[in-house]
């Protein structure tokens, strides 16, 4: 009942040409070793989700891989703009990308009606602001508890594939997360297929200890890889922080199209795996991320036989 | 940055304008509020008010941190340094809807790249949507602060471009254009103070921003050529009360001591 | 800012007569000993609200001080019917009661928009069935993204008060739960006024070591009553099991008004407070109930600064 | 409890009217099925189906517990034993979102005071709703799980008060009135059998119930007597299969030893 793999077999195996593609995470947990291979392996025409793009849709952007860009707020978080995206939609570079443009409650809300097959999630917001007129996925309807009043409804979001990572997870892809979970655990019910990588495989009683914890369970899970460090530059809670200085560079990197790309050749192109790209990045930096450690008080679940 | 000089009790303090900004956003904190915290000046403000008069403030964040307590100066909303000692982490969907929508948010910041006379806000796009001269990062929370919380404060430079009669976009609803009110779309609250660099604004009845104090050494004239408007003054406008000695040792020794936001304390 | 006091306070303070009155808890956590105290306080009016009103409805119900009961399955679990809610809904014995009857899906959906100021939620089910024509809060809006769609929404449920338990808290209420949490964290987000009682008062370090398990944050709770055993016939995860013997015999005791008086007359009027229902109970009693130890696997948030 | 005898390979076995209803219901039971399971008979069920041909089934209940693996009988869909070791605990709201709704539970077991000719069930009262004969529990999680599993698996004892051929109230919709489908409403799947004391009863394409096996010993007129309205017989009719030897020691020994469910296996 394993699903471990390497990312290289996961993502070919996930991942078709044309397909809508969910990189989960907010700050916390982004899959930037996922996004590195899926450039390696030239796709040209992914619809890429995410509420905040942040460098892994930018580099994935330069790259090329993206025809349309699903999101909520596209910038370089604490930093600045996320210059690759401006050029595709600015400038048409490296080519044209389609945009739909939500708020964040909105698009989680997407995310949250496909997890749960919704037929739509209503909320109260989105009236009043410029997006409904550009977005036909923003509808209203009548509250039949006050007549008077119209709610903005979205449908669910349903992507062929969602690429998520956790702190830890069993052979058959249960996986605990904790810190900030974000969108993840609706990103992973949502899609068809999804690619689960972590910082450590654990036996399956250690995840079962705690099931509550458990955002992910194993059978929305296709493909399990184990890839420390997988998320940097963004951070894994309890293992490494946020590289702030990679944010800082890229957006110096980033300022043409031409630097963005001897970038990727470097950090991307330019190594096989992630375990080389973080042979690269050296012990000294991977020093300078860790936390000290502070453990969360037990819980006992009881055996009640 | 330009600076001002400030008399406290028995001793002149220096302070730059965003200092300034810094602590007059602070003042607008009540010790029971929480407030959904961005980086930058509105967290600077909201941990100064911590530990000044509202040692009680709940700090959440768009990542779904809840009563953050951070160890040191978060670089993103979703800085691992807001998740450990939190009172609670929920997702984000639950953030949104159980906190924001669910009127748990008393007070939000908000700043943007137009920021309008009634108080709508663009951080979407410059020029035309489809075709934009600037493509800005667009609404992430923004359009559910504006929404849902029960005050929102705004923060931004003054200057011209920034403050157009009417925004290119709404992507945060203020008063809207005056015909329609809030209530009436269901939007809760509604934007109480804009605080910039020359002076703090509020509303009026009809949702329209006019001039409540100007930062000291700044003129009427330099309001208006920095608005984009005609910009109604308050019958008494009067001085934006500035920082004191230990406000600013706070911000430049213990809240940004490598100056991130405040370039240096300088 | 300790909200803790016991419960005779927290009950005559945060209860009106009249008032909706939710108690959480599925099968696990359910709060008999408020349930006790709200008995001993005479009160005639309530509405009341639960997904499964279990014994602890049937003895509030029996005791005269239900006016309404909203549920969506009322029965005793594992054992057969309630006794007391049927005789006053098919005999008004004790007094007639109004019944607002759902499915599970639709009153948790219910208070899932309470706890979230949501306009209405939608749902893919009470299509088709009776309740619908029984029950005005069941109403149908088309679905705006298929118009041949008719969705089943509800309006959303925020009960007076909700009274709800936790293993452990801290004396400003926030709460740490685990098995199972049923209906418990949004029954306090949807209240106006929440009586959190806990197996155990801990301190708030030992709380925020563990942010995600936090259900409950103070921030809604009003009133903090540590009452070991509080969940009994009923069982708190970890610290002891479900009386299953209780359930058995209130369908002996529960055979006739007379005797379910009787009942309440030794176990409810003929105690003070839960330690003196616990003590009744007997040591025996207790030490049946207790499991052995099964600790989950430690998480390290790690410390950043 | 009648009981029945049954050959094995080289074995008869005694097996009372319960068991015959588990092991026949084990049986609808496939490897990678994940099943929404109740007390009593579907539980036994279950777990028998686990520790014979389908060791991956994968149990879930209304509690919210996921993949629960119990080390003793459950008493209740909420017991501990269902929680501690389980794959994932949710709320309650997301079990029947994320799972049902979902679209990821394939079985749902249900029972039911009435079952109707096509397969809808009342479990809510006898008589008028408003002023009942008999009030039932309701439907707890009933109507969810007839509306969104793929397949449903009925189980209940043949009565003609039980078998009328129109319910007094839906409960849990079946094939409804014939008039409207399942499908235009928007409900996934539908009942697939009826498993009595009796016999085991499938549908047709047109919803309603016919008697597909009978139990050994039972005939077709106490079938007919047993159900409230003319019953139609698959043109093959053929005998329910027995339990085993293995199935029974499972069922005697290991899942009710105590004999909560079966009556001590007598």
């Amino acid at each position: 009942m394993t699903k471990v793999t390497d990312m290289t077999n996961a993502i070919s195996g996930a991942v078709d040409e044309g397909d809508t593609v969910y990189l989960g995470g907010f700050t916390h947990l982004i899959p930037f070793a996922a996004g590195h291979e899926i450039i390696r392996q030239g796709y040209e025409d992914l619809h890429l989700v995410r509420a905040t793009p942040d460098l892994v849709f930018d580099q994935l952007i330069a790259a090329g891989c993206a025809s349309s860009v699903t999101f909520s707020w596209a910038g370089n978080p604490g930093v600045g703009s996320l210059r690759a995206f401006r050029r595709a939609v600015e400038d048409g570079v490296p080519n044209e990308i389609a945009i739909d443009e939500y708020s964040h409650f909105g698009l989680v809300s997407r995310l949250f009606a496909g997890a749960r097959d919704m037929p739509f999630a209503p909320l109260r917001s989105l009236v009043g602001s410029g997006l409904p007129e550009h977005n036909d996925h923003i509808r209203t309807v009548e509250n039949p508890f006050d007549p008077d009043e119209s709610v903005c409804v979205v449908p669910p979001l349903k992507p062929d594939v969602s690429i998520v990572r956790a702190q830890r997870a069993s052979p058959e892809g249960d996986a605990h997360i904790w810190g900030i979970s974000g969108d993840v655990t609706d990103a992973a019910f949502a899609a068809d297929t999804v690619v689960l990588a972590v910082e450590e495989l654990v036996d399956t009683e250690a995840l079962r200890s705690d099931p509550n914890r458990t955002e992910i369970p194993g059978t929305v899970v296709d493909y399990v890889v184990e890839e420390p460090y997988g998320s940097h530059p963004s951070y894994t809670q309890g293992y490494y922080g946020r590289d702030n200085d990679a944010y800082l560079d890229w957006n110096e990197v980033s300022e043409s199209h031409e630097s963005t790309l001897e970038w990727l050749d470097e950090w991307v192109y330019g190594v096989d795996t992630r375990r080389e790209y973080v042979e690269k990045l050296g012990v000294d930096r991977l020093l300078d991320l860790e936390p000290t450690h502070d453990y969360a008080e037990p819980i006992d679940m009881g055996r009640y036989a | 940055m330009s600076r001002g000089d400030a008399t406290d009790s028995d001793e002149s303090v220096d302070y730059t304008d965003t200092e300034l900004m810094i602590t007059r956003a602070a003042q607008e904190l009540r010790n029971d509020d929480t407030v959904l915290v961005g980086v930058g000046v509105p967290n600077l403000a909201c941990n100064l008010a911590k530990r000044t008069h509202a040692p009680d403030l709940q700090m959440i964040y768009e990542s779904g941190t809840v009563d953050s307590n951070p160890d040191a100066l978060p670089l993103s909303i979703g800085d691992p340094v807001l998740a450990t000692g939190a009172r609670s982490i929920v997702p984000m969907y639950e953030g949104f809807s159980r906190y924001l929508q669910g009127g748990r948010v008393d007070v939000g910041f908000l700043g943007g790249a137009q920021i309008d006379k009634r108080g709508n806000i663009n951080s979407t796009a410059i020029g035309d949507y489809g075709d934009p001269t600037v493509r800005l990062p667009g609404s992430g929370g923004a359009c559910e602060i504006s929404s849902n919380a029960h005050r929102t404060l705004i923060i931004a430079p003054h200057q011209k471009r920034r403050f157009p009669e009417s925004v290119d976009f709404v992507t945060s609803p203020g008063y809207l254009d005056g015909e329609e009110s809030r209530e009436d779309l269901g939007l809760r609250g509604g934007p109480e103070a804009v605080i910039t660099d020359k002076a703090v604004m509020k509303f009026d009845d009809d949702g329209e921003l006019y001039v409540e104090t100007l930062h000291p050494g700044v003129t009427r004239e330099e309001v208006q050529a920095a608005t984009g408007w005609e910009i109604r003054f308050a019958d008494d406008v009067t001085a934006t009360p500035t920082p004191d000695a230990d406000e600013i040792r706070l911000i430049r020794e213990e809240l940004d001591p490598d100056g991130v936001y405040t370039g240096g304390g300088d």
